[in-house]
């Protein structure tokens, strides 16, 4: 392909390059930055609730996860991936999936959010080849590693205290850590009424990772992008359903802790933990989800599963992150399995 | 009967063979840079461990047991492990060529794996009842076809990748590992045995 | 892999730990390289165990190749490693009881390490005693240095420790215990291994592929 | 209304051109008449250097089946035979006519019963015209006419849709030129014996589906059909399914379905060939874009230099970037402007500078799905990219890379910038069906 | 035919050989290890009673389903019982923790001892640490409750492994209220179940 020569010379070569001659105004860089301020809704409110240390670990992490980029990148032959601003999402979702705590607590676990970073980077995703090649979401991954390396730290959760410096911040357990360690009852005792409940955790009023508290915040970024069409309802649709309907099903206990089915409350669990947070901007990642839309209803049928399992039955209070991550194992397979299908491929019989 | 569900999807994802137990990883590695030596190596290898977990059981509580020579558990059942794949070599390329021909090149290479002695080592050393026996030999080898396949389509989808020059083949087939391994976690806790 | 004519001890003990790493280079027995290297302690004994075995069969098998008839190598070859197995697992159930109990499935599992039948098979049944003595010696030690080495780096960074031993103050990284930390010891390792192979001794770096 | 899945909306920048009514460019001082102007063999020169001719003198003849005759555009002398710059890149064998001025014709038979004639004799007319597909495929008219018998077909559907940006060529024509189109796709439907004929026209040329019902309403055979404004629609199969709801299947051919497509200037030319006995020495061509001064339709002779319509256009407006044969889409850029308009030529295109993208510094595929949202056949654009791109090609053709007709909505759409028509075109030419 | 015989003489040379190494090996190993074996035990029990001379088994009961556990009692010189232990199961994090539990004859814990688990490192697997261990000295039944601040009268848990360390005590639960039940006539009822609001995973 000639490139054009400098211009003003008088034999000016014509650019010759194969169709389509014209290109969409969408771009991988507008892509990412459009998704980074959708999130900023839900950013605000953490902020709000915690105060500067959630300030301190967001900006800490997407320092290093562009810096990891850049650094890293650049060794590796990569030069300039930065631009496309998505080691800045990476950074900012991951910052927004960790507790404020990270920051300040006794002793200080700065090298907690910066080590996250390099793991969700350098070895999720630059070791793969990059952006587009990476099999696992880079942020999440990054969010596992921490979790596994340091599970004390990364289950202290400090209280909401809309106050900048929250000095008398006190850890408390998040709404789905009660509900796993000591039931429905505690729950409505700490927060009085159900009503009370769903409005503190749509408004973000309770303990938990940063960007994901509040549920309202987060549901006007993910219509944004819906309505952008920068995510399509596949994945976040059948993931949100999926969960209301099994926990519903399967949620309810009596007081003996016997299961009683149709009686879960699949408000709270939708609610709850990262998982709109997950449902519309973490399992919706493009690379690491499957890229034909029946396959991505089965991904978001999976995630869904995964998480009610984990939730009610596993070792942990919380499934969003694991959910996706194991889903993410299969986006291969289902990409395989289900097998575009040419226009025509039914011959229709004049 | 809930015991053996458990039983089963304890063996093949909660304490899958790959990724908790580090178990057959020579032929995990080996076997799943394509899709198709996957899925013939899961299918011989769930019917061998299923087999040789039965054979196993019997020669241990029948006459191992009784006569005190446990501590020849590892001579037997590999000798029973070897002796079996040498038989289902033989009669395959007997009865069934056309599926020799598939799998037949995977049996050679079960012997040497460890995962096949580890089933009945494990459930001598848990002392699974028959049925339980039986149970653990087909979850685990649920669980390792599961690794392989899943492993393929994403080496598959690797072979795509620029993925740094020394990291090609082994070193990236070991870290992607350690990431699905890590996703695994989530099973955790699920099934305590 | 002939040794006709005349043989550098140094060379086969050489190529077994560089040229021809079991774990690194070759990536057969990889299972014990991840699942028994959490501690340094684990790691050493278990590549001791494998490096007898090894040399032992190794030598067993180079002293009665010429009797056993063709048709059954493999079995009879088989039979002689699992004798050795069991003998070094009797000795350290005995000997070094508080190891056995943590990682015994592992040190009975040595009798299916692809790497022992087949240096058996490759090279034992095809040369003379010395060659194989030194062939047996030159893997072992081979992996024995890859478990110790992997376990190391998997101690030190997950636990804090060497040997027991506090190093550092707390827990650096505990995914390097964790099954998963495993995994990843041994495939950032075997890269840099690759990257200073191409970058310092002009090699490909192409770590071969199990079977 | 029945629509195909996927496509896309690009700006259709058609205002530029729409309003300017068709104007005759004056003849060029010298016409380079290409001997292959349609797919199949090449004519044959059919006159040496220093032999006079007339407009509508056969130049070249048809060489087997699949071919088509070509005739001199302008009258006057043959000064030379030989391999001439096309706007494809590669060279061709053309005959260069140095024009006397004269504007002669070659004799003309008018048969005002035009509509009686057999249907072997339509075919003949078009045949010996040198008709082929003019809206861009050029496949020789009366080949496709000609179906074997075990595919009957039932439907000819006029192909008004005129999707690509920019174009205005055949909307004018069905402005201008309403009862000849109708005209001619009866006597398609004649030659073909079938009762039903369509013209499909998408929504945003609301002049030209009105002058066209108009046109049509004596014949309650032929129906005007518009259509959602789509691109590519004009995609035969797409704009089959959008007309009779039938879908031609992969690799499969319209006839198949019964079905045969014809274009908007085809159908024009088909009228003129067997009314008056006139051979296809001119065509309609839109010169338009951003890079010209004044953008036009002109009836152009085959032949004329695209020099000559750039000056006829009043030369660059700003210094142009990009210069295209045909659409933005599916056309040709051109590094030579001293190539001929062929049969095929619909348009030439000047983008400048400003807003162009450029093509090498594309991106990783993200997996966005985008592509495989407008895929008009259903396939799986970036990942046959990324596997043409690493070299996987028989993988590639077992993902259908051969039912790609290189429509570009998958290009058009790429966040990642990703020259997919050019890879898929690099795997196809690496494998074999 | 002469294969056949080659071939057999050759499999019986090669097991009569490897049954003479490990006929060997075993004979001059297997009594080190019946020792090492029972004197595990012997220590462990005597690790939890150490005044006591001699500790006898004194029957078995059924903690799980399906797990079978022994329990004893420690005599001094005399012969008089000074103290009880029981063995015990219970369903940890990702495991069976096995633990023995000793008590004195007021039916207060002496002490307890984590035999076996397979939790996570570095968090569950603390239940073996002695100073996990030694906050079950001196408690009641009542007393073993989980509780996550720093009240000395009650178990606290392993910061991230209150899974891990509320099923470790009712392990503790299981094993002493037996030996109440057998040892304390009369307290067949003992009180209800204080560490279970959720338990352990399930
Ligand atoms: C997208 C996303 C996924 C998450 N996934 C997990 C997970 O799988 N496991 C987990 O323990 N925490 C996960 N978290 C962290 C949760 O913040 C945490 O467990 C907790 O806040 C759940 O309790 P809550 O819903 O009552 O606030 C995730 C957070 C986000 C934002
Ligand atoms: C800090 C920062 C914020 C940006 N915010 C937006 C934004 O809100 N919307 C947007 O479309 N692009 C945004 N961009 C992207 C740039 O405006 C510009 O579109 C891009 O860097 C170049 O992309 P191209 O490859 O499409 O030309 C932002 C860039 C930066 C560095
Ligand atoms: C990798 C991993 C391993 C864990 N292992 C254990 C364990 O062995 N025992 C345990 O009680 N909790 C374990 N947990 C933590 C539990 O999931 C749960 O968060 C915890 O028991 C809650 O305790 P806390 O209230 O003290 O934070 C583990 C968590 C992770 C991430
Ligand atoms: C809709 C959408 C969701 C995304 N979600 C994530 C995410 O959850 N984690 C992340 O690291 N990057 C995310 N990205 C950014 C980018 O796709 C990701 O870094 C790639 O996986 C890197 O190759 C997202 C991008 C888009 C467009
Ligand atoms: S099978 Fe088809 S849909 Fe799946 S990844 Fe390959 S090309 Fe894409
Ligand atoms: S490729 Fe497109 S423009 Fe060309 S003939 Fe086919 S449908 Fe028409
Ligand atoms: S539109 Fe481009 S980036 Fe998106 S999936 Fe297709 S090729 Fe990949
Ligand atoms: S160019 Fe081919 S692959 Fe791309 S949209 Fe058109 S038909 Fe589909
Ligand atoms: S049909 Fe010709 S441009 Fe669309």
């Amino acid at each position: 392909m000639a490139a054009a020569t400098e211009k003003g010379s008088r034999e000016r070569e014509l650019i010759v390059s194969v169709s389509p001659h014209i290109r969409g105004d969408v771009s991988v860089s507008r892509i990412m930055w459009t998704v980074s301020i959708s999130l900023m809704p839900a950013l605000v409110m953490g902020f709000y609730f915690f105060g500067l240390r959630a300030i301190g670990v967001v900006a800490l992490c997407i320092a290093s996860c562009v810096f990891f980029e850049n650094v890293i990148g650049k060794a590796m032959g990569k030069p300039g991936t930065v631009s496309d601003g998505s080691a800045f999402l990476t950074g900012l979702l991951l910052g927004m999936n960790l507790p404020s705590s990270l920051w300040s607590v006794h002793p200080f676990l700065l090298h907690v959010p910066i080590l996250g970073s390099l793991f969700a980077i350098v070895i999720t995703k630059l070791l793969f080849g990059g952006l587009g090649y990476n099999i696992f979401n880079p942020a999440l991954m990054g969010r596992a590693f921490l979790l596994v390396s340091w599970p004390r730290a990364m289950t202290t959760w400090l209280g909401p205290t809309a106050a900048l410096m929250g000095v008398d911040a006190k850890t408390t357990a998040t709404p789905l850590g009660i509900l796993k360690e000591e039931g429905m009852g505690k729950l409505m005792e700490v927060f009085g009424t159900k009503q009370s409940l769903y409005l503190h955790l749509l408004i973000g009023q309770r303990a938990g990772s940063i960007g994901e508290v509040s549920a309202l915040a987060l549901l006007i970024g993910g219509l944004y992008l819906l309505s952008k069409r920068y995510i399509t309802w596949h994945v976040p649709v059948t993931f949100l359903a999926t969960v209301g309907i099994l926990t519903w099903i399967f949620g309810g206990k009596n007081a003996a802790g016997g299961l009683v089915l149709f009686t879960g409350d699949p408000v709270l669990h939708l609610l709850s933990g990262g998982l709109m947070l997950g449902a519309f901007f973490m399992a919706t990642d493009y690379v690491t989800g499957p890229q034909l839309r029946q396959a991505q209803v089965i991904f978001g049928l999976g995630c869904g599963i995964m998480t009610v399992i984990i939730r009610l039955i596993g070792g942990f209070p919380e499934g969003v992150m694991f959910s996706i991550l194991l889903m993410n194992c299969f986006a291969p397979l289902l990409d395989r399995a289900v097998k575009s299908r040419p226009f025509g491929f039914r011959e229709v019989k004049a | 009967m809930a015991k053996l569900v458990e039983l089963l999807v304890a063996a093949s994802l909660v304490n899958n063979f790959v990724f908790t137990r580090y178990l057959g990883l020579c032929i995990f590695m080996g076997t799943t840079k394509k899709m198709d030596t996957a899925v013939g190596m899961s299918i011989t290898f769930t019917s061998v461990m299923v087999i040789s977990s039965a054979l196993s059981w019997v020669a241990y509580n029948f006459v191992m047991v009784p006569y005190h020579l446990e501590f020849l558990k590892i001579m037997v059942f590999i000798v029973i492990v070897a002796g079996f794949v040498q038989a289902a070599d033989t009669m395959m390329r007997k009865v069934a060529p056309g599926l020799y021909y598939k799998l037949g090149i995977y049996l050679a290479l079960i012997i040497t794996n460890c995962i096949i002695l580890a089933v009945p080592l494990i459930n001598a050393d848990s002392g699974y009842s028959f049925i339980e026996s039986l149970v653990f030999g087909l979850g685990s080898g649920l669980g390792f076809a599961l690794a392989l396949i899943i492993m393929a389509s994403i080496r598959e989808k690797l072979e795509l990748a620029d993925v740094p020059k020394p990291f090609r083949g082994m070193p990236i087939a070991f870290i992607l590992t350690g990431l699905i391994a890590l996703a695994f976690i989530g099973f955790s806790g699920l099934i305590t045995l | 892999m002939s040794t006709e004519g005349k043989v550098s001890y140094i060379g086969l003990l050489k190529n077994g730990i560089f040229g021809e790493n079991p774990v690194f280079r070759i990536a057969l027995s990889l299972c014990p390289a991840v699942a028994v290297t959490s501690s340094l302690k684990n790691g050493l004994l278990m590549g001791i165990g494998v490096f007898f075995v090894q040399t032992l069969a190794n030598v067993s098998i180079s002293l009665v190749r010429n009797l056993i008839h063709e048709r059954i190598r493999l079995p009879a070859y088989i039979l002689i490693i699992a004798t050795w197995v069991t003998a070094i697992n009797l000795l350290l159930e005995a000997f070094a009881y508080p190891v056995y109990k943590q990682i015994g499935l592992y040190l009975q599992l040595i009798v299916a390490f692809a790497i022992i039948l087949s240096r058996a098979e490759l090279f034992a049944s095809k040369n003379k005693l010395l060659p194989s003595l030194f062939d047996g010696l030159g893997m072992g030690l081979g992996f024995l240095i890859a478990l110790v080495v992997i376990s190391f780096f998997r101690e030190l960074l997950g636990s804090g420790t060497l040997f027991g031993y506090p190093v550092v103050s707390s827990k650096p990284v505990l995914l390097f215990v964790l099954p998963a930390g495993g995994f990843f010891a041994v495939g950032l390792l075997m890269g840099f291994f690759n990257w200073m192979d191409i970058r310092f001794f002009g090699g490909h770096g192409a770590s071969g592929g199990g079977h | 209304m029945p629509m195909f899945a996927g496509g896309v909306h690009p700006p259709d920048k058609k205002k530029l051109s729409s309003s300017k009514p068709v104007t005759p460019l004056k003849s060029p001082a010298r016409a380079v008449v290409l001997l292959r102007q349609h797919i199949g063999a090449p004519a044959k020169a059919a006159v040496s250097i220093g032999d006079e001719v007339k407009i509508g003198t056969v130049v070249g003849r048809p060489e087997g089946f699949v071919s088509a005759p070509v005739h001199a555009s302008v009258s006057g002398k043959v000064i030379a035979i030989g391999e001439f710059d096309t706007a494809m890149g590669r060279p061709g064998e053309a005959v260069v006519i140095e024009n006397d001025g004269k504007e002669q014709w070659v004799e003309l038979k008018e048969t005002p019963s035009f509509m009686e004639l057999s249907p072997e004799e339509i075919k003949e007319r078009i045949k010996s015209a040198g008709i082929v597909g003019m809206g861009g495929a050029t496949f020789p008219t009366a080949v496709k006419l000609s179906p074997p018998k075990e595919k009957p077909v039932d439907v000819v559907v006029v192909n008004g849709a005129e999707c690509e940006p920019y174009l205005t060529a055949d909307h004018r024509l069905m402005i201008e030129k309403p009862e000849e189109v109708v005209s001619g796709l009866r006597l398609i439907m004649r030659s073909l014996g079938v009762k039903k004929g369509f013209v499909g026209i998408e929504d945003n040329k609301p002049d030209a589906i009105e002058k066209m019902r108009e046109a049509a309403r004596p014949y309650p055979e032929v129906e005007v059909i518009s259509m959602e404004v789509k691109y590519p629609q004009g995609a035969e199969k797409m704009l089959i399914k959008a007309v009779t709801g039938r879908e031609v299947p992969p690799r499969a051919l319209p006839m198949d379905v019964g079905v045969v497509v014809q274009n908007v200037g085809t159908t024009f030319a088909v009228y003129e060939a067997v009314r008056y006995g006139k051979p296809l020495v001119e065509r309609v061509v839109t010169l338009t874009g951003e890079g010209i001064r004044e953008p036009k339709n002109l009836m152009v002779r085959i032949g004329t230099l695209v020099t000559d319509l750039v000056n006829a256009g009043g030369g660059f407006s700003v210094e142009a970037a990009k210069v295209i044969s045909g659409g933005p889409m599916m056309g040709f850029a051109m590094s030579n402007l001293n190539v001929p308009v062929t049969k095929g030529t619909s348009g030439i295109l000047v983008l400048p500078e400003e807003g162009l993208f450029h093509a090498d510094d594309f991106k990783p595929c993200i997996r966005c799905s985008r592509c495989v949202d407008v895929c008009p056949m259903g396939l799986t654009p970036g990942h046959l990219s990324v596997l043409a791109e690493k070299g996987h090609f028989e993988e590639a053709r077992d993902h259908n890379l051969f039912d790609c007709f290189e429509c570009g909505s998958c290009a058009f759409v790429c966040p990642s910038k990703r020259p997919i028509v050019q890879l898929v075109r690099l795997a196809k030419s690496m494998v074999k069906p | 035919m002469k294969d056949l015989m080659k071939i057999t003489l050759n499999l019986a040379i090669v097991f009569v050989l490897s049954g003479a190494v490990l006929a060997m090996v075993y004979a001059g190993t297997e009594p080190r290890i019946r020792a090492i074996k029972k004197v595990e035990k012997q220590k462990a029990l005597k690790s939890l009673i150490p005044e006591a001379s001699i500790i006898n088994t004194a029957g078995v009961y059924e903690p799980l389903p399906g797990k079978t556990a022994h329990y004893y009692v420690a005599k001094d010189k005399s012969g008089k019982p000074i103290g009880y232990i029981a063995t015990s199961y219970s369903k940890g994090y990702s495991s069976i923790i096995k633990m023995m539990v000793a008590a004195d004859p007021e039916m207060r814990l002496k002490g307890i001892k984590v035999l076996d688990e397979q939790e996570t490192p570095g968090l569950g697997d603390d239940v073996k640490q002695k100073y996990f261990q030694d906050r079950f000295k001196g408690k009641t039944l009542d007393q073993l409750v989980v509780v996550k601040n720093t009240d000395p009268t009650k178990i606290q848990a392993i910061t991230g492994a209150t899974i891990s360390s509320k099923a470790c005590t009712k392990g503790v639960r299981t094993g002493l209220k037996l030996l109440m039940k057998t040892y304390i006539p009369g307290n067949a009822n003992v009180p209800g179940n204080g560490t279970t609001a959720g338990g352990g995973p399930k």
